[in-house]
């Protein structure tokens, strides 16, 4: 097969993320190259810079959050998912230990603080979603940015906040080290039936520029393969399996947690790589608390183009 | 040119500036995209009219207030300790040498990568910013206050200590005014250096303070937003840097003033 | 710094007695091992206290070097500096040095920079300048004294500067072409000031000049020194004209004139070696 | 106070440095815990440790490269910017004034939010984080350089312009050589700050670099990653100051070295 | 400068020839309008082609304020300046100036800093620093050509600064105080340097000077300028002396004798002026 384009820029936010975790996959096992493909992957301090870099041009494809296609879309910038890689958000929202007796449920945490990793971030929407649903408003907590690594951890260590809305590892290290205990878990299908009534939730999804498709629609197709590939090898990869594929670097820090992590992410990912209806009203539920997303007519089917997820599942 | 002609001047230059700005953006190419793309640059007329209603509306005065706090202080501490450190380093040879490389190597460390570690510290409060603040502020006015130590004039001070100055006194007098103009020519990096490091302590972490609302703006993709905030942090910026000057000017009245008037044989 | 003010006359000393400076075989090396330069070979020089010694010699022998030593900032490279008999070490605290050089600190005025002396010695503001006015009115700077040092004529300063030294009344004076800049009048005012102060309290004075009629009529002797590198102390002559004197009229005497012929012989033979040693290297 | 005791005293601090913050994280205080977090600080073997294996694996070179590249790179532009605006400010009374709160503003802009648009210009590559530091280095440099050819003694200035010296002539032969020292003063801070952008640059966005290979471990928590990164960037800052030293000692020849020595009347 | 180098000898010039310099009704006020101090009230002079012309004064009074406006260093606040007949604005590029404190780069050694001229004005480096080296012998430093400024002696650094002057041959010559620093007999051969030089091509000098016998022995004129505030020019003595002078002969005679006493009376009483004045504010 011919590509239009071999050389491939990827963009990621944070690619040791285990919400990222299919595509250190691909590229860890060969997938890539196997398409025929030579990716160079661009690591970001955060999805909303890689997804700067995409529109910049400086990039041809990201994984990132399935929201930036909406959010785009209301911005007038012509930008399509062509995969699905995580079908639970995988945020957690967490509570300090000392706080167990005090809080139960979501109702509980009125006047409280919450860290998120940034405000107006999707751990933010998660959280502000949980409050509207437990019947309170932005009004009755505070939110912190405490970012995503250390300082979140930090912040929760000393108190600074009550709660985190935060991902994976933040959110094994917190509870596995004993400092904090699961409120609402997006990580696991049980949790994501309790808190949206739905399935799934495109989380992490492989995006591009719709001229990208356009003019390489043979490379995006290889692109969707490979990542494919590596869901597919997903669903059947215990943790240990995962920890041997990965680079030392992602486990070095403490692998007792990593491996803990893993375990907990590996429902998280797609099976099918396919997004679908209910997920995507599920995900413009999530952000119907921002004013401009409200506000604006969003066509959710233009945020996705399954051809590509079907062609892959047919060889 | 007088003052009028310069200011007068410094607004053409700033309008010039809009103008390029407000036509690169709205005025389509042929290709039919504008020169510059408003994703990344908004317009000029919204980021005026974000920052005019957020004034109005006054949501923007408590994070203001934050930030200047915060810079107001990482100013402080931070060439307050650059003075006290640098002159110390200054007339201590042996502590200077010592330490020389740790100095160093402290001023290289990225801060970005530190504010985990400042926010444990300090927490998530103002202070976490302002001790990253001061991290930047530091250096550049120790820096140049070592520098300026060592540059006295060696008659001046041979003139001095045969007076019978003892070192707190040649402090004072000698070392002090001597080095007050590398002082300043200090000062007017650290102004800036202090807001950076406020700005991006807030980014990294916080609850309040222009950086971040910037950071806010940033997570949906409100360049607009981000524009209103570093426009306001440039005004702000401007006019802690005027008052440095006026400083400036009044503890400096004994330099020779204009160079072809001064020439005494 | 408790001191028996000297009450006899200069030259009446008993040998016993301490001297305020003594410089004995000193030697002064500029540089480091390889680019080292001789100034100074070997000084020995005593001055007494309350002595007024006058030191001349060719540009660039070493006379500066030599008030640098007894001030105690720089160290010689051999040999010893006593000042009261005791080796120096580090600063002379006891002496009044005025530079050759612009030495006034620019960031203060005029007033400022007489009055800093006192001020430091714990003399309070107002006081300290009230005499650092008195000073320079003497020195005949009433009208100067809020300037800056850059707003002054080079003749000025070095009157700031003389001002600056003497308000300190420093028991030992070291001066290096004191009154350098000076208009031959004002010179004269200023030297009878210098004489005037001098027998007030018999400081010793050494007094660095290239006006041998100046040395003369100021002196108690006149050192000599030779044409560099390696210079050494090549003549000494005791000035025994009656004190105090008038040093306007004493210029005119036989005694002066006589002085002044055979010092100038014994200098200009230095100058002239000193040149030809130049041509032949 | 010899070249070896200092070298000693030196050795001296840097061990007391790691006894401290080693038993500070492995001895437990009478709580249980110790008195530094691991979990934040990491301990000093195992920061050595990774270092070693690092360096014994050899990953670490093809990291080392690329942001030693980014920093010289920087280092040099961002220097020699300063010097030339620098100049040409001090010697444009007009442009200078004009240009003074636009070029203060410029330096008070958070980097941090400006990587997006340095990486649209500049690409991903090696370029946007040269941009990065260049902004860093640029300012310090350039406000000493504008404050040293202010500083030039009008005498000499006089002198030289009597002797027939044009603008040119002037600037390589008076203001160069006398703001010498404010220009080295400058690159010492500068130097640290090179590679503080470079090593932000990666941070925010980048494929290779000390800075990707910190961001990475923090990523996962890593912290022995983070410091093992940031004792390599403190290696290396330290090396590149030396060379700057060694050229300051070249170029600073003609000064009065030491203070006692030189007091000539 | 393409000019014709006057054949005449001093004194001789036709009335319409155009003068050297002319100050004509120069005043000088520093400072701005409230804190202004009128340095030099009124100044007319003029110094013809090839002529050498002293100025004396108390100190203070104004002498480098009106070499600085002959360099065109400073503006007159009132009055014109012509050099060549032509009003001067800005600089004075056909003029050397030896100025009255350090002005030699420090950062250049002494070689260099005599060269520099040269070098700037397009000759080869090594020849440059071949004519520099002889200047330095010229003036007694050829064994110093290597040191920096701060490792030379006063008068060292002053024949530093002379040979950097003169080796430009300027049409003019600005000299404050040159000879300053330097022991009498240095000055006596640094004063038949100058002359010679001068007598070889006859450049207009402006020459200030404390020592009146200098003055009078080295110039065709000597100028007298009255004590500060509002100083002006008060005397014009013309120094009838046959050219060529040795310089140390010339003051043996009975006319020198005569226009020594007169113009110290005329000076004396000027600064006796000046300090009455002073006492009485
Ligand atoms: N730092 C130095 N390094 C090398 N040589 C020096 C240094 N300082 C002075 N010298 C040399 O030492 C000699 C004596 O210098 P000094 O300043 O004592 O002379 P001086 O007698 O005061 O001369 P002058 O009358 O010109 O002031 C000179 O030849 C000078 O070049
Ligand atoms: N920048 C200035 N501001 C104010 N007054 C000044 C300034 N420069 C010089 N003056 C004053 O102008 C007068 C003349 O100064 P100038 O330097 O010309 O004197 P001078 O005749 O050269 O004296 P000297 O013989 O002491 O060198 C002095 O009274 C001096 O105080
Ligand atoms: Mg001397
Ligand atoms: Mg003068």
């Amino acid at each position: 097969q011919d590509l239009e384009k071999t050389h491939v820029e990827l963009g990621v936010g944070g690619k040791p993320l285990l919400y990222y975790l299919p595509l250190t996959i691909a590229e860890q096992k060969g997938f890539f190259k196997e398409e025929g493909l030579d990716v160079n992957i661009n690591d970001f301090a955060g999805g909303s810079k890689s997804l700067q870099a995409l529109v910049g041009g400086s990039v041809d494809v990201v994984t990132g959050a399935y929201e930036h296609t909406i959010r785009m879309q209301v911005k007038g910038q012509p930008i399509k998912a062509v995969l699905e890689l995580g079908r639970y958000p995988g945020i957690v929202l967490a509570v300090r230990e000392e706080l167990k007796d005090k809080v139960k449920t979501v109702a509980d945490l009125k006047g409280m603080k919450i860290g998120v990793t940034a405000p107006g971030s999707s751990t933010n929407n998660f959280a502000t979603y949980l409050l509207h649903k437990a019947g309170l408003t932005d009004e009755d907590v505070a939110y912190i940015g405490v970012g995503g690594g250390a300082t979140a951890v930090a912040a929760m260590l000393r108190g600074e906040v009550d709660a985190t809305s935060n991902l994976d590892p933040t959110i094994s290290t917190l509870v596995g080290g004993g400092n904090a205990f699961v409120l609402a878990d997006s990580r696991t299908e049980a949790g994501m039936k309790e808190i949206f009534g739905a399935e799934t939730l495109p989380a992490a999804v492989l995006y591009t520029r719709d001229d990208f498709i356009k003019e390489n629609p043979k490379t995006t197709q290889a692109l969707v393969n490979a990542l494919y590939k590596a869901l597919r090898w997903l669903e059947t990869a215990t943790p240990e399996d995962v920890v041997a594929t990965v680079p030392e670097e992602y486990y070095q820090g403490d692998p007792a947690i990593y491996a803990e992590a893993v375990k907990n992410s590996l429902p998280t990912y797609s099976r099918t790589g396919l997004v679908t209806e209910d997920g995507e009203k599920a995900a413009m539920e999530l952000l119907s608390f921002d004013p401009e997303i409200a506000s604006a007519k969003v066509d959710l089917a233009a945020t996705f183009d399954p051809t590509f997820i079907e062609a892959a599942g047919k060889n | 040119m007088n003052r009028r002609t310069i200011l007068l001047l410094q607004i053409l230059v700033g309008l010039g500036f809009f103008v390029i700005w407000h036509f690169g953006t709205t005025v389509p190419m042929p290709n039919g995209k504008p020169l510059i793309n408003p994703f990344f640059f908004s317009t000029p007329l919204d980021v005026l009219a974000r920052t005019w209603k957020d004034f109005a509306s006054g949501v923007i005065w408590r994070h203001l207030y934050v930030t200047a706090l915060e810079m107001v202080l990482a100013f402080i501490i931070g060439s307050v300790l650059g003075i006290v450190v640098g002159f110390w380093f200054a007339r201590r040879a042996l502590t200077a040498a010592v330490f020389d490389p740790y100095v160093k190597a402290a001023n290289a460390l990225p801060r970005v990568v530190l504010a985990p570690i400042f926010a444990l510290w300090f927490g998530l409060g103002i202070w976490s910013k302002v001790a990253l603040g001061v991290t930047l502020v530091f250096f550049v006015v120790f820096f140049n206050v070592y520098q300026g130590v060592k540059e006295v004039s060696p008659t001046v001070l041979a003139n001095a200590r045969m007076l019978g100055m003892n070192n707190r006194q040649l402090l004072r007098h000698v070392y002090m005014p001597s080095a007050m103009s590398w002082v300043f020519s200090s000062l007017h990096t650290s102004v800036g250096f202090a807001l950076v490091g406020a700005v991006v302590g807030e980014y990294l972490g916080s609850s309040a303070g222009l950086g971040y609302r910037i950071a806010q703006a940033e997570g949906v993709f409100d360049v607009t937003g981000v524009f209103s905030g570093m426009l306001v942090l440039t005004a702000f910026v401007i006019l802690v840097d005027l008052m440095v000057s006026a400083v400036e000017r009044r503890l400096l009245v004994w330099r020779p003033s204009a160079p072809t008037s001064t020439a005494q044989g | 710094m408790p001191q028996d003010k000297p009450s006899t006359v200069a030259g009446e000393y008993p040998a016993a007695e301490r001297s305020a400076v003594e410089l004995d075989a000193v030697k002064v090396a500029y540089g480091d091992r390889d680019t080292s330069y001789v100034a100074v070979a070997r000084a020995d020089l005593t001055v007494r206290r309350g002595e007024f010694v006058a030191v001349v010699g060719p540009t660039g022998c070493g006379k500066s070097t030599l008030l640098n030593i007894a001030a105690g900032l720089i160290r010689p490279s051999a040999g010893v500096c006593r000042i009261d008999g005791v080796p120096l070490d580090g600063l002379n605290g006891a002496a009044g040095y005025l530079f050759q050089a612009d030495a006034l600190m620019p960031w203060k005025r005029a007033i400022d920079n007489v009055a800093i002396g006192l001020e430091i010695r714990g003399v309070s503001r107002s006081e300290a300048r009230e005499r650092a006015t008195g000073w320079l009115a003497r020195v005949g700077l009433r009208a100067f004294t809020d300037r800056y040092p850059h707003q002054l004529s080079g003749g000025q300063r070095k009157r700031v500067a003389l001002a600056q030294t003497l308000i300190l009344e420093p028991k030992l004076l070291l001066m290096d072409e004191p009154f350098g800049p000076l208009d031959a009048q004002t010179r004269q005012l200023m030297g009878e000031l210098l004489l005037g102060l001098w027998s007030e309290d018999r400081k010793a004075v050494i007094f660095i000049t290239h006006d041998l009629e100046e040395a003369i009529s100021l002196s108690d002797r006149v050192v000599i020194m030779s044409a560099g590198p390696g210079a050494t102390i090549i003549g000494d002559y005791p000035v025994e004209l009656e004190r105090p004197r008038d040093p306007a009229e004493v210029r005119h005497t036989a005694a002066f004139a006589r002085l002044h012929r055979e010092i100038w012989d014994h200098l200009k033979s230095e100058v002239v070696k000193a040149y030809a040693q130049e041509d032949s290297r």
